[in-house]
């Protein structure tokens, strides 16, 4: 077994806004192993960008909370409880970060170029020769062509799939060991899409680096995931590795999510739906946050929220119709705490 | 000659003192920068009616007589004459040390060659008008000149000294004109004029009098406004100045720095009626109006108190006039006005328009005085204010409803009345009084050459103001002479023209 | 580019045009004209009247007045004063000069004071700092100039025996006496032009900060000084730029009653003094020389656009 | 700084009960309220004048009361022909904040009709018009404000066209730049497929989405017109005398401002603590409307 | 296969938008948004069209409804040709053909209460009297499955997947019979997408409405279409049933549409071969000559980038299969990969 090089335990981030306090994300546990790609999904609004950016520490200090039981460890140190300067030293070093839009996320007043250097100045302390010899490489590996001309350009020189290339050679220049992904795809034409999904699948071998895969979309998890993370609500409502998932969806959300695409590889007549919507995180409802919308609900769904159920195969879901499935999980458990 | 003209504070009785030098030790030369606010669209004496030309044109310029501060009539480069007994015909002897800047010596011929410029319409000077009763001028001899006229005229004398009096080289205006340059027979001649900057004078080498132009140069200093000529007074960076916005007087009257003079002028306010509009034709309507206003009230509104309340007449005309105390409806009765206005079928009160001039400051105040003043007579004023060239086109037209105008600066009562008040076609009346009473005394008064008679005629006149009321006269606002304390003998004129910078000199 | 810059030149064309006949057309239907002052209440004189019009050509219709003026401006000549006989290109040169000065000052002095705060007010926006710049900005741009000059020099006599010279002195002349001359009004429209920049400046490093690339350019280690002023102050450095050019424009629009206030004979004086006169050509010229100066600054803005944001393409 | 500039859409976000949202809004919201305030008071003035220290003549003048100092009986002072300053500041109030409205209002309803049609159809008809109004707008500020109450003659209503002239670009930029953003939004589209007509899309749906920013404007350029109605009156072309303007008793003032500066500054601060007030409310209501704004 | 009655035919329709720059605002060149494009949609069928951003699905639907004016080219409507009409006539016709659209937060207006947006049409149309109006408006939140509560609010106050149901009812409102729905549910989270989904199908079958269905999304438009356009820089370039589409895709670039999108299901997804695209989508504004997908097309020869393949049919004649129109030279040659189940 290879170790996981991040685990995040207990995750509480809770903004504060002017209209009150908004929990984002209520209890979130999951952990990446040494070269796994985690997937993470789950419909907009249910908290993996925040989840993503805690991790990072990106949030504003005075506008969000972490709760001090949280934690992140990042090869066993805790990034929550490290110094502003030293979380830095780990940023774009040790963990790094791609974004659904690469054209805002380049600076449109500098070339890409500088861009990249900014990065290998700052991390590896390079000189400017080696730098640049390094940018190329860089550039080379993500398959940009002739990238001696690109180095000179604006991001707005760019067409999209090659915006989305720099981003991630810049993310890839030191060599991290955690690659953030968050929907590194949204905004490119399935074309482009599968050329960049191709690309990371490519380096992830070739660097050997653990990334954490944000989207929504299925398709992409069922390519790219080793394991997947399931994301309703600020919660984590089931994980395990992405065979097992889609072929068999423990938590009714997952199973209504299943259903409800349109597959390429089924002739259905008619989609499952899942009814109603997600409940707004200022005012969730008691209980599981799903019941509302679950075709399978109970009584003590409405009531009572459930623990993580643990399964066999490193499978866990939280939902009361598992409640007997449990392999290893205390009886007494108290509700309301999730763990791994 | 440079004679002392005591300001207003202590005018005791009509000091005549002879004139003189100044008793205190001064030095011939120096130099004095001299501050106005408005600059002179050009220099030429003949062809420039701007008051800013004037002012400055006395210096470089001269005319066969001139008029001194005490509004007599003395002479220039006449140095005697003669009137025939029918009134008719003046002959001047001229000086025969007068040279022109140039170096030329000025001769009889000069002497016709410049006032025949007046004769001549289709040169187009504005002072033509002065010398409409003058026939034809001949040159006697090599100094002497012969003016033959039409009509007896009372006032050639004034007028050859005055704004338009001056004397210039024979042929000038055939290749050239004086715009922007002066050759004349003054005190100081042009050195350098920026435009809107400065203009640098300097003494005049071979100027024929030793009593007059003792100052070695002459800056004249456009400043913006006239608080920056206060300031520039008051830091030292300026010698001199007239001001004319009255209000500076009380701020700088006790300043220990500076002498500070206040004069009579011959500029005076008036509120003009336009006597053919409807109820202003009707007499007894525009004497309740003269009944209604608080002169003094008006006076001190419009110039912080710093003027005289006048009756008919500037008071720099000091002998000629008849004082306020001594002319009809002068003081404020509200009752009386009200009576009159209701004799006259206007119990009710009306609206009456009154005409403002944007760009003269104590008209604001001035109005809404009299607007305060005239509400209690039943009276609405509504007050409009326009641009200068507005109120001009209106006015030369005959198109302009009551207003107030500001004007003087004419030396003699023929010249000021004349024109203003003699009905058409002879006169300008502008405010359309067409009084047969008023002409017929105006034309006497102008033939008339006996000193007592013409004053008597007058005195009449200022009476017949005061009791037809075609304007009313509210007050003239003071002169004010302002300089360092090392410039002495700067003798105000009441025109405002700077005849006293030919006089001044400098304290070491 | 050079096409472009060109191309940008040969646009403010149909403005400058536009302004032109605008002015005249004003100047047509503005009361008065420059013959009745000039002959004064003596002027009931058709002959003399209608001389002058002829000799200044407004006997002319408007048209051909028009096309005499514009075929003498393409040549450079704008004409001569009707009441000096001056000719104007230099008058007005001489007094922008003056009104350039006081410009470009007060431009130095909000920038001197609004980059500064803005920056500071973004960094805790809606913090005390920030709220207390947020207000008293407005209140800068609340006093109207004038008035803020009149305190001033209110201010200054009542306090300081100290006066500015009374005479403009250009800086070659005497720079001291210049610089002294052009502390009050540089400070008075300064202040009121901070207000515009420091809350331009504050807007948008808000708006820069809250934008993805500062995310990632902090997702990549960068420290938060570097951040600021590494990456999201070069983005800002349009919008000041921006607005710093409307200032300027928004200063040369209302020089006339800043002039009057500090007796500044700039070019706002020479063309109220000269519309109050309706010495036209003077009116005229100088309103299309606050125009094209107004043209080219924006011009020059748009240029420098150029150089601080590549996104912008010129083609 | 006459151009607001206001972003995309303004959405917000779940809404329970009307009152304390409407509430909370208003608390968070402390420019606009205190901004609100004042104004609301200057209005009073303007509906009531007489109900408060003002006495109902207002042009009487008095040659003994000459530039009183600020005391019990004329708490602002008396001016240079004896009036009670604080009356003709109370006055004053209608005259200027009436111009300024008025003003505002017609450079509103002009300026934004033309970039209402300039933003809506585009094309020739936008580039005429605009050029027209980049002719104007590049016109210096205040000369063209003397120019046209030069060409109307001082009054009331003259200052109001002369304002509102310099106004219309600003409404018609304003206007215009909304317009062409809101036009392309898929509401419009929308309105068209189901056969409506130009006219009835401009004016019914695209006018009522684009109107925000103009109203924004409108409170700016309120405080704006305040101040160029002052400085017309500085330069004496303001309102004809006896009547009052805060611009014109300022004017009034400039020439005792050493011995009686009460008659300008009082005056003054009333006019800034106006034009305060609107760009107090104009701030607050960016803020409110600016989705951008963190609150 | 039933002979279906055609409802609307498009013939060589062309939308040209130019691209306006320099001094004068000339135009310096043109956006070849929609190229030469040609198709029947049958009355009662859903046509998908897929493809990539900016390849002009868009520009077609909204110039099919004379929401823009073509360049070139007819489009008939039950036989007339829209662009001849009046426009009056069109405005008639405007009843029978509506739009839903993409963005749920643009396509209502923000200002306007659900209630007065869904009274608007009636009201211009002169439809009924106010509580007939009403009647029918409730009637439509019902069919749409919203509380007529929801009439009293404004579009904000509405989730996404409300509004959109909104934007449905208002296209319903006149009784139309054709839609255009531009990307209807691609704004949606997909657990509300799918709601949408079964919603339009409901309705369609309800009350026989015929689609034009656009969308990016291959699956979506296979779920809801019978026959499904390809679109790719302007063209069409692949046109049948879609069943066909899947398994047998005649065109190169709908082959590698396929392939690039990934299937739900990790041991099928997994096991696919994948060809990946070079490159990026050309600009419409100057477009490749020849086959506009010669640059990026892994069997592209010399002849595609000199000529145009023609658009035909290539079951023509053959009355046992059904129509397939493509545009590529080696339609015949290629054996292309689909997607078997
Ligand atoms: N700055 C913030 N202030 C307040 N609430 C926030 C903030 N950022 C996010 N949230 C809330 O946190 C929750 C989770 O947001 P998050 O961005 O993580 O969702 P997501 O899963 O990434 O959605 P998407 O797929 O749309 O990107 C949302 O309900 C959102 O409203
Ligand atoms: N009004 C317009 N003016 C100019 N060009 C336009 C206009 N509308 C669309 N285009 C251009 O036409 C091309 C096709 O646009 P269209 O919106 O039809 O694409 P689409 O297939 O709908 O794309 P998407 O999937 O992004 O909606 C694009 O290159 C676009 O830039
Ligand atoms: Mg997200
Ligand atoms: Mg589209």
């Amino acid at each position: 077994m290879t170790k996981p090089i991040l685990e995040v335990k207990d995750l509480y981030t809770i903004f504060h806004t002017p209209k009150g306090d908004v929990s984002a994300i209520e209890g979130v546990s999951f952990s990446i192993n040494e070269g796994e790609i985690l997937g993470v999904i789950g419909e907009s609004g249910s908290g993996k960008s925040v989840t993503s950016l805690s991790i990072m520490r990106l949030l504003k200090k005075g506008k969000t909370t972490i709760k001090p039981e949280s934690k992140i460890l990042f090869e066993g140190k805790d990034l929550l409880k490290l110094s502003d300067s030293e979380i830095r030293k780990i940023r774009g070093k040790e963990i790094s970060m791609i974004f659904q839009d690469p054209l805002t996320s380049l600076n449109p007043v500098y070339t890409i170029g500088k861009q990249i250097r900014e990065v290998l100045q700052l991390h590896r302390g390079l000189g400017p020769k080696e730098i640049d010899e390094e940018m190329i490489n860089i550039l080379k590996l993500v398959g940009i062509s002739s990238p001696e001309k690109r180095v000179n350009q604006y991001p707005h020189q760019l067409s999209g799939g090659m915006r989305q290339r720099v981003m991630i050679a810049m993310a890839l220049s030191c060599h991290p060991k955690l690659l953030i992904a968050d929907e590194p795809t949204t905004a490119l034409d399935v074309t482009i899409q599968a050329q960049i999904l191709e690309l990371i699948k490519e380096l992830r071998s070739k660097l050997n680096v653990s990334i954490l895969l944000i989207t929504h979309d299925m398709g992409v998890i069922a390519d790219m995931a080793d394991k997947v993370a399931v994301m309703y609500s600020g919660k984590i409502v089931e994980s395990g590795p992405v065979e097992e998932i889609f072929k068999d969806p423990k938590h009714p959300y997952t199973m209504g999510l299943l259903q409800s695409i349109p597959r390429l590889d089924l002739d259905e007549k008619r989609l499952n739906t899942i009814g109603g919507a997600i409940p707004n995180p200022k005012s969730r409802p008691l209980g599981c946050n799903f019941a509302p919308r679950c075709p399978h609900a109970m009584e003590k769904c409405k009531t009572v929220e459930p623990p993580l159920t643990t399964f066999a195969d490193g499978r866990s879901a939280s939902c009361w119709l598992h409640e007997s499935d449990s392999i290893n999980v205390s009886q007494n458990q108290t509700a309301g705490i999730g763990g791994i | 000659g440079c004679s002392s003209n005591k300001p207003v504070e202590n005018v005791s009785s009509n000091s005549s003192e002879p004139s003189g030098e100044a008793e205190t030790p001064t030095t011939n030369g120096g130099e004095i920068i001299f501050g106005t606010v408005t600059e002179t669209p050009s220099l030429d004496p003949f062809l420039e009616a701007a008051d800013e030309r004037s002012r400055r044109t006395v210096l470089m310029y001269e005319g066969l007589t001139w008029v001194d501060e005490k509004m007599q009539v003395q002479p220039r480069l006449a140095g005697k004459w003669e009137i025939s007994e029918d009134g008719k015909v003046y002959t001047f002897t001229l000086r025969d040390d007068v040279y022109f800047h140039n170096g030329a010596k000025m001769t009889a011929e000069d002497v016709k060659y410049s006032y025949e410029l007046f004769l001549d319409e289709s040169f187009g000077t504005g002072g033509a008008g002065d010398f409409t009763a003058v026939d034809s001028i001949e040159i006697v001899d090599d100094t002497t000149v012969k003016f033959t006229l039409k009509t007896p005229y009372a006032s050639l004398l004034a007028a050859l000294g005055g704004r338009y009096g001056a004397v210039v080289p024979k042929g000038t205006y055939d290749n050239g004109d004086l715009k922007n340059e002066a050759v004349g027979t003054g005190p100081f001649k042009l050195v350098k004029w920026t435009p809107n900057n400065s203009m640098v004078l300097e003494k005049f080498d071979q100027y024929w009098s030793d009593e007059r132009g003792f100052l070695d140069k002459i800056t004249i200093q456009i400043v913006p406004d006239e608080n920056s000529l206060l300031a520039g007074i008051r830091s030292g960076q300026i010698d001199a100045a007239l001001l004319t916005d009255s209000k500076f007087y009380t701020m700088i009257k006790d300043n220990p720095k500076l002498n500070v003079e206040r004069h009579p002028a011959l500029r005076w306010t008036t509120l003009d009626f336009a006597n053919n509009v409807e109820p202003f034709n009707d007499p007894r309507v525009r004497q309740a109006i003269l009944k209604g206003i608080d002169k003094e009230e008006v006076m001190i509104a419009a110039t912080d108190g710093v003027g005289s309340v006048i009756g008919a007449m500037p008071p720099a005309f000091s002998d000629w006039v008849v004082p306020v105390s001594g002319l009809e409806n002068q003081t404020r009765d509200v009752e009386g006005a009200k009576k009159l206005l209701a004799e006259a079928g206007y119990a009710d009160g009306f609206n009456m328009p009154l005409r403002i001039i944007s760009s003269f400051a104590w008209m604001r105040p001035a109005a809404e005085v009299i607007a305060s003043n005239l509400s209690e007579i039943g009276i609405t004023v509504d007050i409009e204010t326009v641009d200068l060239g507005v109120w001009i086109k209106d006015w030369s037209n005959y198109n302009s409803p009551n207003t107030f105008n500001e004007w003087g600066g004419f030396t003699d009562p023929d010249l000021l009345y004349y024109r203003h008040f003699r009905a058409k076609p002879e006169g300008g009346d502008w405010r359309r009084w067409n009084n047969e009473e008023g002409s017929k005394l105006l034309d006497q008064a102008r033939v008339e050459t006996q000193q007592e008679a013409r004053q008597e005629i007058y005195n009449s006149f200022q009476h017949l103001m005061a009791t037809e009321v075609p304007s009313i006269p509210l007050f003239s606002p003071d002169s004010i002479v302002v300089s360092q304390k090392h410039v002495i003998d700067y003798i105000h004129h009441p025109s405002g023209w700077w005849y006293g910078l030919t006089c001044a000199k400098v304290q070491k | 580019m050079g096409v472009y810059v060109v191309k940008r030149i040969l646009s403010m064309i149909p403005t400058i045009i536009g302004v032109s006949l605008l002015v005249f057309l004003l100047m047509e239907l503005i009361p008065g004209s420059v013959v009745e002052q000039m002959l004064g209440i003596e002027g009931n004189n058709p002959e003399a009247q209608k001389k002058l019009e002829e000799f200044f050509g407004l006997n002319e219709p408007f048209y051909v007045q028009y096309w005499n003026w514009i075929s003498g401006v393409i040549v450079g000549d704008l004409g001569v004063s009707w009441r000096s006989g001056d000719p104007i290109l230099p008058t007005l040169l001489n007094a922008f000069i003056i009104t350039g000065e006081m410009a470009v000052f007060a431009v130095i002095v909000s920038v001197i004071i609004g980059m500064p705060f803005g920056i500071l007010a973004a960094l805790k926006p809606y913090g005390i700092i920030d709220n207390i710049l947020r207000v008293l900005s407005l209140a800068g741009v609340s006093i109207p100039v004038f008035f803020q000059g009149t305190l001033l020099i209110l201010i200054f006599s009542l306090f300081f025996p100290w006066a500015p010279p009374v005479v403009y002195q250009y800086p070659w002349e005497s720079l001291s006496q210049n610089l002294q001359i052009m502390i009050l009004p540089a400070i008075a429209l300064g202040i009121a032009s901070s207000a515009v920049v420091m809350r331009m400046t504050r807007s948008s490093l808000l708006e820069t900060l809250g934008q993805d690339f500062i995310r990632t350019a902090r997702s990549k280690g960068i420290t938060e000084t570097a951040v600021i002023f590494g990456h999201a102050l070069k983005n800002i450095w349009i919008s000041v730029i921006t607005a710093i050019g409307l200032e300027m424009g928004q200063i040369l629009g209302g020089v006339v009653v800043v002039e009057v206030v500090f007796s500044l004979p700039g070019v706002g004086q020479l063309i109220f003094n000269s519309l109050v006169q309706r010495d036209f050509p003077i009116v005229i010229g100088g309103i299309l020389f606050v125009t094209i100066i107004v043209l080219i600054i924006n011009t020059m803005i748009d240029l420098i656009y150029k150089f601080v944001d590549p996104r912008i393409r010129y083609d | 700084m006459l151009e607001v500039e206001l972003n995309k859409s303004k959405r917000i976000e779940n809404k329970k009960s009307m009152i304390p949202n409407w509430l909370r809004t208003l608390i968070k919201h402390k420019t606009l309220v205190v901004g609100s305030f004042f104004i609301f008071i200057f209005f009073i003035f303007t509906l009531f004048p007489t109900l408060f220290f003002a006495k109902d003549i207002t042009i009487q003048t008095n040659s003994t009361l000459r530039m009183l100092a600020p005391s019990l009986e004329h708490p602002f002072g008396t001016d240079h022909i004896g009036r009670d300053i604080l009356s003709r500041v109370i006055w004053g109030t209608r005259v200027s904040l009436g111009i300024s409205v008025g003003a505002m209002m017609l450079a509103m309803i002009v300026g934004g009709t033309l970039g209402l049609i300039s933003g809506y159809f585009g094309g020739i008809l936008d580039n005429v018009i605009g050029r027209i109004i980049d002719v104007l707008y590049s016109f210096p500020s205040q000369i063209l404000g003397i120019f046209i109450a030069g060409i109307l003659g001082p009054s009331v209503k003259n200052v109001i066209i002369a304002i509102a002239i310099v106004f219309i670009p600003v409404f018609y930029r304003t206007m215009r730049g909304s317009v062409v953003k809101e036009k392309e939004r898929e509401y419009v589209e929308a309105a068209r497929s189901l056969g409506m007509n130009d006219t009835y899309i401009m004016f019914v749906h695209v006018l009522r989405n684009s109107i925000v920013p103009v109203t924004v404007q409108f409170t700016v350029g309120l405080a704006v017109a305040i101040q160029l109605e002052a400085a017309l009156g500085f330069l004496g072309l303001g309102v004809q005398p006896p009547a009052a303007s805060w611009g014109s008793i300022l004017n009034d003032g400039i020439d005792y401002l050493l011995f009686a500066p009460w008659i300008s500054i009082l005056p003054g601060l009333f006019m800034v603590l106006a034009v305060f007030s609107f760009n107090l409310i104009g701030d607050g209501l960016r803020d409110l409307l600016d989705p951008h704004s963190e609150k | 296969m039933e002979l279906q009655q055609t409802l609307i035919e498009v013939k060589n329709l062309t939308k040209y938008f130019p691209i306006k720059g320099g001094l004068l605002s000339r135009t310096r060149g043109w956006v070849k948004s929609v190229d030469q494009v040609s198709f029947t949609i049958k009355k009662g069928e859903s046509l998908g069209v897929v493809g990539e951003s900016g390849c002009g699905k868009s520009t077609l639907g909204r110039t099919l409804l004379r929401l823009l004016q073509p360049t070139n080219g007819e489009v008939y409507y039950d036989g007339k040709n829209i662009f001849d009409l009046s426009k009056d006539e069109i405005r008639k016709l405007r009843r029978k053909m509506q739009m839903i659209f993409q963005d749920p937060y643009s396509s209502l207006n923000p200002r306007m209460k659900i209630g007065t947006i869904l009274e608007e049409p009636l009201r211009l149309y002169n439809l009924g009297t106010p509580e007939e109006r009403k009647k029918r408006i409730n009637d439509l939140m019902e069919i749409v499955g919203l509380d007529s509560e929801y009439l009293k609010r404004f579009p904000h106050e509405l989730s996404g997947g409300q509004r959109q149901r909104i934007g449905i009812a208002r296209a319903l409102l006149l009784n139309p019979e054709f839609i255009v729905c531009d990307e209807a549910v691609s704004a949606l989270d997909v657990s509300i997408q799918s709601q949408i989904i079964n919603l339009l199908q409901d309705l369609q079958e309800k009350f026989n409405l015929t689609y034009f269905f656009i969308a990016h999304d291959l699956s979506v438009v296979k779920h809801i279409s019978d026959r499904i356009a390809v679109m790719y820089l302007g063209e069409i370039v692949e046109l049948t049933d879609k069943k066909t589409l899947f398994e047998q895709p005649l065109h190169p670039y709908t082959e590698s549409l396929l392939s690039a999108i990934p299937i739900a299901n990790p041991s099928i997804q997994r096991n696919r071969k994948r060809i990946v695209l070079k490159g990026d989508v050309p600009n419409p504004d100057n477009p490749p000559s020849g086959c506009r997908f010669h640059t990026r097309c892994p069997y592209s020869q010399d002849i595609c980038r000199s000529e145009k393949p023609q658009f035909h049919n290539i079951n023509e004649g053959n009355m046992e299969e059904s129509e397939h129109f493509v545009a590529c030279h080696f339609a015949k040659e290629l054996n292309l990969d689909g997607i078997k189940n």
